[in-house]
This record gives C-alpha cells, structure tokens and sequence, in this order.
C-alpha cells in the first residue's frame, strides 16, 4: 500500500510561496522519510521505501489516536538532506522526520529551534548511530535511534577479533562519514581489549583498486584485518588479497551483507582467505521475531531484503515504538512524545512484541515494554538503543549465514568507555 | 509567515546568489580576461574552508577569520596566477582542474585540520540571533551585486578594454606596450579572492562544511551557466544561473516534487539537459543568450 | 617481497588498463588538438558492453574483449562526427572543445544512467586463475591486460610509423595545411583515428571493470589522470605515454604501500601543474 | 639628435640557417630611412630582434637616448614598445572586440587609467582623448568611430593609428603599405612624416615599393641574405648596381 502524494504546485505565482501546511489534531499524522534514491546510496532508496511502509501496514490497521499515518517518500540525496529535511517540515509539514543521516548536524540547530516553536517533528533515525551520542533523546531534541551507536557497532567488530583469538589488528576505513568514525572507535575499542593495532589504512571510495592498501596490509601481517567501507570497496579488496597470494581473517562491517560484496568478491576470492566473518546486528529470537520474519517473508516487500536484514528489522522496530509512543503521549506533539518514548520501550511494564499487542495495551490503560525484533528496545537517556550484535558469513553469493552471536552488554559496556564521543 | 523567510527558501536562494557571484567572477576572468579557470571550486572551497577552519579549530574571531581567508587564497591564487600566466589555454584549464582536485583532496587528507569527510561542525552566522539566515542571504545579495556592477563598469573603461585586447590578441597587445602578464595576474587574484570571499559567506549557509561540498560540480555548474548566459555580457552569469541553477534545483525541487522513486530520474535528465544546452550553446551561440549580435563595418 | 619489486609489479598491474586509455586519449590530442573528456564515456562504454555480453549472453570473457572494444570504436567515431567535427568547422577554439566535451561527457554518461540504472554491475559467471610471479601473485586477467597493452602499443607505433595512413595521420596533426594540400583526405583520417581510440578506450574500460565492478562513472573517476599522463608523456607520442603510465602507477603505489593512498594523487598532481610550468606547454 | 637604434655582432639562426649576421648597424640617425631588400633577406626576422619579439643567439642591440645606451635586447615586447621604439605589424590583424575608438582608446590610455579599480573616470579619458581620435578618424577616413573595422585596408590603417597614438621616439613600419587602400598610401605616409616632424618621431620603413622609399626616405639600407651589404642617400642606393643585381633585377623598378 503506498501511499503517494504527487502536489502539483507548479504556477508561477506559487513560485515563492510554497503554502505552509497547518494542521489540527485530527488530520493524519505525516512522516517525512529521508530515503536515498540518487548519489551513491541510490540502490537503498526502494529498500528503505518498502521496510517503511511495511511496518506502516500494521500501525494503520489501528492508527494511533485514530490517525493514520501518512509516509512521504522523499530523495534527499539530489538536494540535499538538510534542504529536504527543511521542505518535509516547512511546506509539507510533516510530524516526523524520519531517517535523518550524516548531515543531520547542518541543520541541527534550525531544527531544535523550529521544535521549540512549533511542536514538530519527532525525529525518530536507523542512521542516526552516525551523529554524536550526546545528541538527542530529550524533549528538546527528540531524536531517537534505531539501532546502537556506529561506535558500539565498531567496538562489536574489535571484540568479535579479540574473540577469535587476534592479538594484533590492522584497521581500513574507506573515506566516508560513518567508516571513519567507526575507524577511530575501534582502533580504541581495540587497544582497551589489549590488542595491538598495527596500522589504520584510509582507502578512496569508488576506486577500481586497493591493491597497494591490501598488499600494504597484507606485509604487516596481522592477526585480522578490521574493515569499514562498502560492500563492493570491500569486495575489491579480498579480490585483490586473494588475486595477489595473499590470505586473511577479515572482519568486515553490517554493509558487507549486501550482495555487492560477494559478487565483486567472486566466491573464488573468498574461499581462499583465512576467514571472512561479517559482524552486524542479529534479530532477538523470541515471539516479535516469529511474528516479523513470517509476516515479512509473506508481504509484497520480500524480494527487497531477507528478513534477518538490519535495516529492514530496525525499521520495523522503530516504526512500532513511535507509534505506540504517540499513542501513550496522546498527541504528535514532539515534545510529548519524548517523554514517553522510554516509557513505552523500557520496564516497568507489561511485556508487548508486536505493535497489535502494544495499542491494545495502551488503550487498556497499561503500561508497556516492547520487546522488538532488534533486540529488547530499551533506550538510555541520549536516545539510543539497546541491540543484538552478530556474526556472519557468506555461504555463496545469494546466501549468508549467523555463526556466533556477539555479546550485546558487554559491546555496551566496552563502548561506554571509550573515550572519542564523550556522552 | 511570508513563505519567502522560511529556512527553506533563504538556503536555496542563498547558494543560488553564490552562484551568480561565482559565474560572474568568472565572466570576469573567462569572459573579459580569457583566463580559462577549471578551477573556481578550489577557490571557493579553500575559502570556505579556510574560514572554517580558522573559526572553529582555532577560535579566530568571526570578522579577522573572513579576512585571514580571503587573504589565504589571495595568495594561493598569486602561486596558481605564476604559474598560468604565461600557459596557453588548455595548460590553464588543466592546471586549474589540477588545483582544485588538490583542494578537494587535502581537505579530505588533513584530517587533523578539517575534520575531514567526518565534517566540520556548525559554522554560526555572524548575527545569531535567529533571522541569521535572512541577513547572511541580504550579505550574499550585496556582494553579488556588487560584483555583478563592478562588471559592467570595468567592461566601459580603460582597463576593460585592455583586458578584452589581451584575450583577442596578447602580442598585439604587447607591442602597444601593456604589460599583459602583470594585468592578467592582477585580475585573477583579484577574482579569485573574491570566490574565496564568496566561500566564507557560503560557510554558514551550509553550517556543517564536508568535502562532497566542495566536489567538480560547483566548477562545471558555474560554467555552463555563464557559457548559457553569456561569457562576455557582465549579466551572463546571472541569467546563466537563473536559467539553470535556479530552475532546475529550486524551483523544480521545490514545486514539482516527484514521488522518490522517480527523483533519481529528474537529476539524471537534469545533467543531460545540461549536457545539451551545454553543447547547443558553444555550437549555435557561443557567445550565449546575452552575447553581441553581428558586428556593425564602419563603412 | 621487498617494497620496491611489489610496487613495481603492483605499478605494472594498475598501469595496464591505464596505458591503453592514455594512449587512446593521447592519439586524439595529438591529431584533433583539444583533449577530448567526452573520452571517458568510450571506457565506460567498453566496460558495459564487455559485462553485458558475459553476463547476459554468457560469452567467455575473452570472447567479449574485441566485440566490446569494437562498439566503443564505433561510438567515438560517432562523437566526432556527429559533433567534434562539425565544432571544427565552426572554428571552435580548443578551450571552448574541451568544454563542449564536458557537455558531451554528461549528455552520454547520463544517457547511459537512464538505461542501465544506479546499480553496479559484475562479472558475475567469470573468474581468472591465479598465477604466482617474482613472489607475487597475479591473474589471468592482469596478465592478458599487459599481453594486450605490448601487442597494441606495437601495433599503433607499426600503424604509424610504417604505414601510408600513419604517415598521412601525422602530416594531418603536424602541418594541417600542408597535408590537406597533398590530397589528404582529412575526415577519413580522422574518423579512423578517433575508430582505433575508440577502440583503446573500450579495452581499458575492459580491464577497469573486470578488475572491480562497472557503473556509469568507471571513466569519469579516471579522466583526470589520463590527461596527465598523456600530457606528462608527451602528446601523441605512444612510447612516451606508456613510460608515463608506468611512472604513474608504481609512484602512487609506492606512496599507497606506504601512507595514505589520496597523497599519491595530490602528490601527482602538484608534479603535473609544476610539468606545465616547467615545460610551458599543453599542446 | 633624437634617439637611434646600434646593432653590434647581431646573429639569429633557425636550425643552423643563418637568418640575420649584423656585426654593425646604426638604426635612424636620419629622420625617415628605409629598409629594403628581397624577400627573406631577413627584413622582418631583424626588426622582431629589435622589438623583442624574439630573441637573437648572440649580439646586443641599444637603444641610443641623449647620450646614454639603454640595452634592449631580448628585453620584452611590452616593454621595448614602452622605451618608444614602437613597430606596426605586417600582418593585417586586429583586436576582435574591439571597436575602432576602442583600439584608440586603448592606445591612448596611461598606466594610471589602467587601474582595476578606476570605475568612474571614463568620461572625462573619453573627453580627454575626444580631440586627438578625431583628428585620426578624419585623417584616415573612417566613417563611424563607433563600429568595428572589418576590412584589411581599416585594420591596416587602425594598426599605424594604434601605433601613432602611443606618440613612440622611433616607429618601426613593417611593408605599411600592403593591404592599404592604394589611393591612400601617399596620405597616410604623408601624415606620418607630418607627425614625424611633430613629435621629434623617427621612423624606419621596410617596404617593397620602392618609388615610396626612394620619395619619403632621407637614408636608405640595403639588405639581403641576412646581411646590411651597403646604405646611403636613397640616389646612392638606387643606382647601386650590387642593388640592381640582387634586387632591382627582380622587381619592376
């Protein structure tokens, strides 16, 4: 069910007047959702589109407060997210901004001056593990993550080498926002976990070659290779690894699961290293994730993404909480919602896992505590959550497989300690 | 509200004044000069980034920040000036591409400096108290007009024309005795300086300063809209811009909003129309829409 | 494997494909007189064209090399026909061709956008097998590229050195006038030189995407470095061109086995601006 | 006295051809003198030498001013035009953009008036120079000021303009007369010589019609294969016979 609106406002008398939306209470409830469909991420765009509106499918069945909420797909890749974010909340007027990313920062302080003011949008963000943890989580800021933060998920990948035995470590970062701050948390995570990091690489994005990076690598002879970049760039570089003689352990992040990695890769490169183990977040086996996987695997979105896939997961998540949390707040004012996103997440509360079960609940006078697909869903005070980290690895070049789950408290406790994003 | 003082509306027509400043710099140094500059996002982004840098990592204050820059690529651009003055036409188009690749490059390299691709955070406007964005855009509107007057002045006085006789015919000019190197030279760093001044006016507009910022397609978008507009008219830039900057990235973005699947589609034709009038242009009117007509015999 | 031998065989590896666009490029530069950026998009062409027919019509790799260098020969003939050429009539400046072959750059590389889409494609059902030379190893595929590099170079230095047509080629780039006097028919010879760049351009573009994977912007990221090393090499001149690439590829892996890669590229870059200073020429 | 030009062991050769072997040449010490010679005796290669178009292998040239010996050789173009000695081009060329008062205009235009940031003093230059541009235009015919000059004989003719606006000690004239309207050659080298006396100007003709030099000059040097093989009185020369053989033999005298 997609819901598009196509505003045809093209006279010239409109040209500086794009009309501001005013709402009242009763209208839909709008999310404008920052999807990438052009630039180097265009290939997410239609992924991210159908995860959302899959999770929209349930929560509309039974909206909150009666209000239905309205998804509006919008590129922000062309223009620009800053500038696409200030049209979704300006002239579309939307309630939530949803899936705010890297340059969330440019228009930062525009936003939490238009919240004060105007009461919207809630900010609820997969990507926003990028921004610094002291952001968010407060009424002021109302910024709530999908998932933890892009350093937990680099302290995940040093502890899972640390856990297979690596004593010293060479660290690759390609040249991009996320991979660079991912390099630097690991390189910590690592030294805290005793492990001696040899050397961090920083490769170009885009390059038909790594091969002096790799060989270069290669020659210090580590223990593992940490790896934060792409799929296809990390695809170019085992490919160069294995047509060079060389053979690794490498551990790449969350993006190696998508299938540019094995097929740029060639299996035949991939067979022949050491061990190339994927470490990203895993579901949290229980009833959210029964109900999630089959009801995914039946929709019209199946052929987008397995179901075990991060993004699709969190998502799903996401969605359910902000629903319920309007719900609790009783109205889509950002500032109220805030409050009672952790009221709804988190203990005390009767233990919900899935977003029917969750307003039934709530419209039963209950207090909740969704437990998600992603993991038991509980935030701390900056709006971060709570997740369920893995390993994985690629069976051939359609199929990748769990082999170890990874230790969600203590990847929580190594990342509290580092030192490079103070909370 | 008046729709027009939305954070919205001042980004984008801020950037689009930044352009008009930029293509008519460049009329000035293409147009008038013949300096065939491949280089402007060099200038702009070292400007930019200069300021940047200057004001958050070493706490310079606002105003002594903007003139350190601007006086940083003034003497960039006396290095770049040296080296092309006395090159032929593709070795300057070459030699600025070179410098701005460099800039691009280097802003990503000094991560120590610039933060690199991670970013540098928030530039404030230098009046913070709210409608910052409406008196930066004011600022924007000032300079380029400035530049844009400045143009068609010089264009009707000594120096203009000695500089349009450098661009027809340098040994011709020579021989009258004009020191055409020292001439060159003063008009580039002067023009050149003033997009690194641009740039640290841009600064705040995009608050949150990345290397993609500062990426070839700021160079090729203010060339072909002043080839569009038309190199040698001192309002080819502008119109230049509003044909092609203007339309395609505010008022199409803005107006015609189009479902995200299909957004991909209008970059990709908005690149081939480019592309197209691109070609059209030097082809049928390389003097563009404000271009001469036939030139009047005397007899 | 010590440092200098690896950067030198890893120098030769990314040299290859680069020293079959450099000296495609550098044949148009010399007889054309302008640098032709729309060149990019013939080793994009080439590439999509070599995966297209390896993957959706399941040709050996190989069996794809000639076809797809051939329908990138074809396309550039078609550019300056169609538009390069008519531009000379009008007595276009070079400046001014070198950005109406920006414009022809975007116009096809955008062209090719709407056809093929964003995502990247592979040389899915292809792999090479694994050699081990001087303590390095190396492909099948690596190993063809420079096969190919050798017979090519020696092929374009036997064309036009020893043939009737090179030599009407270098009349028609040395002294225009006085060729056209002696009955050379200037388009033909064109036509043919832009064919067999063409021709060099899609080879790389080969090798480029079976080295990684192909989208739209293989040749774009690239332009800049072959307009370096065909003019570090000497415009038109194939040996000095092959030098160049060599020069090229070993000092940025050099400076990649040992710092970061991105100082190769700038280091690169202030030689080249400095090359032009020192040399004062472009053309 | 007024300024003259000294050659001393002058050479320049293109790829072991010698163009030019002056061991010694004094250059107007008379008020008009000609320099003629056949074609490729070097005529032209020996004023780009003088006018540091370009530079010789080896030998200097000066410049003789009240006195003192300023020494040009190799200096750069603009600035040897910027010491007075001032050349008007062989070939018919032209600032494209340029109208005909433009091309005046410019040549009339000090260093001050150059500046990049005098925006406003263009009408009272444009008034300064009215007078003297109307003189020109008359003198040389030219119906409108304002349009562009389109044919050889306006572009010749703006050229020696351009050139006599820059009021120069010594005016170099490269075959003046080729692409000039044939009914204007005698007015035009009859304004110069006027402007000659005017300005305390010298001038040196190098030119094929030799009835105009044997007219206008007061001293005239012969030259061929590179070489100033004799000068004298335009009478000595012309009955030369060296002259007549290599020279006058060719052309219908």
């Amino acid at each position: 069910m997609r819901l598009f609106r196509i505003v045809a406002r093209g006279s010239a008398a409109a040209l500086l007047l794009g009309a501001s939306a005013a709402f009242a209470e009763g209208d839909t409830i709008k999310l404008g959702h920052l999807s990438p469909h052009t630039g180097p991420f265009s290939h997410f765009g239609p992924h991210f589109d159908g995860a959302t509106d899959f999770a929209l499918g349930f929560v509309n069945q039974n909206p909150p407060l009666g209000r239905e909420i309205e998804a509006i797909h919008a590129d922000f890749a062309a223009l620009g997210e800053g500038q696409t974010a200030r049209r979704l909340v300006e002239s579309e007027g939307v309630d939530i901004l949803y899936n705010s990313a890297h340059a969330y920062e440019s228009y930062r302080d525009w936003i939490i001056g238009y919240i004060a003011e105007n009461g919207r949008p809630m900010m609820p963000s997969v990507h926003a593990g990028s921004q610094k943890q002291s952001y968010g989580g407060t009424a002021v800021e109302p910024l709530f993550r999908g998932s933890p933060m892009d350093t937990a998920q680099a302290t995940a990948v040093a502890l899972y080498a640390r856990q297979l035995g690596a004593e010293s470590v060479v660290i690759v970062a390609s040249e991009d926002a996320g991979m660079q701050m991912s390099q630097d948390a690991a390189a910590e995570a690592a030294e805290l976990l005793g492990m001696e990091v040899m050397a961090t690489i920083d490769i170009q994005t885009e390059q038909t070659s790594y091969r002096s990076e790799v060989a270069r690598a290669n020659n210090l002879g580590p223990d593992a290779m940490l790896v934060f970049s792409q799929a296809e760039e990390g695809g170019i570089m085992v490919k160069n690894a294995a047509e060079m003689g060389m053979s690794s352990m490498w551990l790449g992040e969350p993006n190696w699961l998508a299938d540019e990695f094995p097929r740029t890769a060639t299996m035949g490169a991939v067979n022949t290293q050491d061990g190339i183990y994927i470490v990203g977040y895993s579901h949290m086996d229980g009833p959210a994730w029964d109900f999630f996987q089959t009801a995914w695997e039946a929709s019209e979105f199946a052929d987008l993404s397995p179901a075990g896939d991060s993004y699709t997961m969190q998502m799903y998540d996401i969605i359910n909480m902000t629903a319920l949390a309007i719900e609790a707040a009783g109205t889509s004012d950002a500032r109220d919602w805030a409050e009672h996103v952790r009221e709804v997440s988190m203990a005390p509360g009767t233990k919900v896992y899935t977003y029917e079960q969750g307003i039934e609940a709530l419209r039963n006078g209950e207090d909740i505590d969704y437990e998600g697909v992603t993991g038991s869903y509980d935030y701390n005070d900056t709006g971060v959550v709570s997740g369920q980290f893995a390993a994985f690895s690629w069976l051939d070049t359609t199929e990748w497989e769990q082999v170890e789950a990874i230790n969600g408290s203590e990847v929580l406790d190594l990342n509290s300690q580092l030192t490079i994003d103070p909370v | 509200m008046f729709d027009l003082l939305t954070s919205y509306t001042l980004f984008s027509l801020s950037t689009v004044m930044g352009f008009v400043a930029l293509a008519t710099l460049l009329h000035l140094q293409f147009g008038l000069a013949g300096i065939v500059n491949f280089g402007v996002v060099g200038f702009w982004g070292l400007g930019m980034y200069a300021f940047g840098v200057l004001l958050i990592q070493f706490e310079v204050p606002y105003p002594l920040a903007m003139l350190l820059a601007v006086a940083i690529v003034a003497a960039v651009s006396l290095l770049i000036g040296w080296v092309i003055v006395d090159l032929n036409d593709q070795a300057v188009l070459v030699a600025t591409l070179a410098f701005g690749t460099i800039v691009t490059s280097l802003v990503t390299t000094e991560k120590w400096l610039t933060e690199g691709v991670v970013g540098l955070g928030s530039v404030p406007y230098p009046v913070e108290t709210g409608d910052g964005a409406l008196w930066q855009f004011v600022v924007l509107t000032a300079v380029t007009a400035a530049i844009v007057i400045y143009a068609a002045r010089i264009a009707k006085t000594p120096y203009g024309r000695l500089l349009a006789a450098k661009r027809d015919n340098e040994p011709l000019a020579r021989g009258l005795g004009k020191n055409t190197s020292r001439h060159k030279l003063t008009i580039f760093v002067i023009t050149c300086a003033l997009m690194g001044f641009v740039g640290t006016l841009s600064a705040p507009v995009h608050r949150f300063l990345t290397p993609d910022l500062i990426g070839p397609g700021v160079t090729f978008s203010a060339w072909i809209a002043l080839i569009v507009g038309g190199k040698r008219h001192p309002l080819g830039g502008v119109l230049g811009v509003a044909l092609t900057i203007f339309v395609f990235d505010f008022v199409i973005e803005t107006y015609v909003p189009v479902p995200s699947e299909h957004a991909a589609t209008v970059t990709v034709i908005k690149t081939i129309v480019y592309g197209v009038t691109l070609i059209v242009a030097l082809m049928f009117r390389p003097l563009g829409l404000l271009g001469p007509g036939r030139k009047r015999g005397s007899r | 494997m010590s440092l200098l031998t690896s950067a030198v065989v890893l120098g030769l590896i990314e040299a290859a494909p680069l020293i079959l666009a450099a000296m495609g490029f550098t044949l148009i530069f010399y007889l054309s007189g302008f640098m032709n950026i729309a060149f990019a998009e013939n080793i994009t062409i080439g590439a999509f064209c070599a995966v297209l027919l390896t993957s959706a019509l399941g040709l050996n790799f190989y069996m794809s090399i000639i076809p797809a260098s051939l329908v990138s020969g074809v396309v550039s003939v078609l550019t300056y026909l169609l538009i390069f050429r008519p531009a000379e009539r009008r007595g276009i400046g070079p400046a001014e061709m070198i950005i109406l072959s920006v414009g022809v750059s975007f116009v096809m590389r955008y062209g090719l956008r709407l056809i093929v889409g964003p995502e990247l494609y592979f040389f899915d059902n292809v792999a090479p097998d694994y050699y081990r030379f001087m303590g390095m190893g190396v492909t099948s595929f690596q190993v063809t590229a420079m096969a190919l590099v050798v017979v090519l170079a020696a092929a374009l230095y036997l064309f036009m050195f020893r043939t009737r047509l090179g030599e009407m080629m270098r009349g028609l780039a040395d002294n225009r006038d006085l060729a056209l006097v002696s009955g050379v028919d200037p388009t033909r010879i064109s036509a043919l030189i832009w064919f067999i760049a063409g021709v060099a351009g899609g080879l790389a573009g080969v090798f480029f995407g079976v080295f990684s994977f192909v989208n739209t912007l293989v040749g774009w990221n690239l332009i800049l470095i072959i307009i370096m090393i065909s003019i570090i090499g000497g415009v038109g001149n194939i040996r000095g061109a092959i030098l160049a690439s060599i020069a090229v590829g070993v000092t940025t892996s050099f400076i990649a086995l040992v710092s970061t890669p991105l100082y190769g590229e700038i280091l690169l870059l202030i030689f080249f601006i400095a090359f032009l200073k020192v040399t004062n020429r472009a053309t | 006295m007024g300024d003259t030009i000294e050659v001393n062991g002058l050479r320049k050769s293109y790829g072991g051809r010698v163009v030019n072997e002056i061991p010694r040449l004094t250059l107007s010490e008379h008020r008009i003198e000609g320099l003629i010679g056949p074609n490729g005796a070097g005529k032209t290669t020996l004023m780009s030498l003088i006018t540091g178009r370009i530079r010789p292998d080896t030998g200097s040239v000066r410049l003789l001013r009240d006195g003192a010996a300023i020494e040009i050789t190799g200096m750069s173009l603009n600035r040897v035009a910027r010491l007075g000695v001032v050349r008007t081009n062989q070939k018919i060329q032209d600032f494209e953009s340029l109208t005909i008062e433009d091309s005046m205009l410019l040549s009339l235009a000090t260093d001050r008036d150059e500046g990049p940031g005098r925006l406003f003093g263009e009408r009272d230059f444009r008034e300064r120079c009215d007078p003297i541009i109307a003189d020109y235009v008359a003198a040389m015919k030219f119906a409108d000021r304002s349009a562009h000059a389109l044919s050889a004989g306006e572009k010749k003719l703006l050229d020696i303009v351009r050139c006599l606006l820059l009021e120069p000690k010594i005016l170099l004239m490269d075959e003046p007369t080729v692409g000039l309207p044939t009914e204007q050659t005698d007015e035009v080298m009859a304004l110069v010589s006027r402007v000659a006396e005017r300005q305390d100007m010298k001038v040196v003709i190098i030119e094929h019609d030799l009835d105009l030099i044997w007219k206008v000059c007061e001293h005239v040097h012969f030259m061929a294969d590179g070489q100033i093989l004799l000068h004298g009185t335009p009478e000595e020369v012309r009955t030369n016979r060296l002259v007549r053989d290599k020279y006058m033999g060719e052309s219908h005298a």
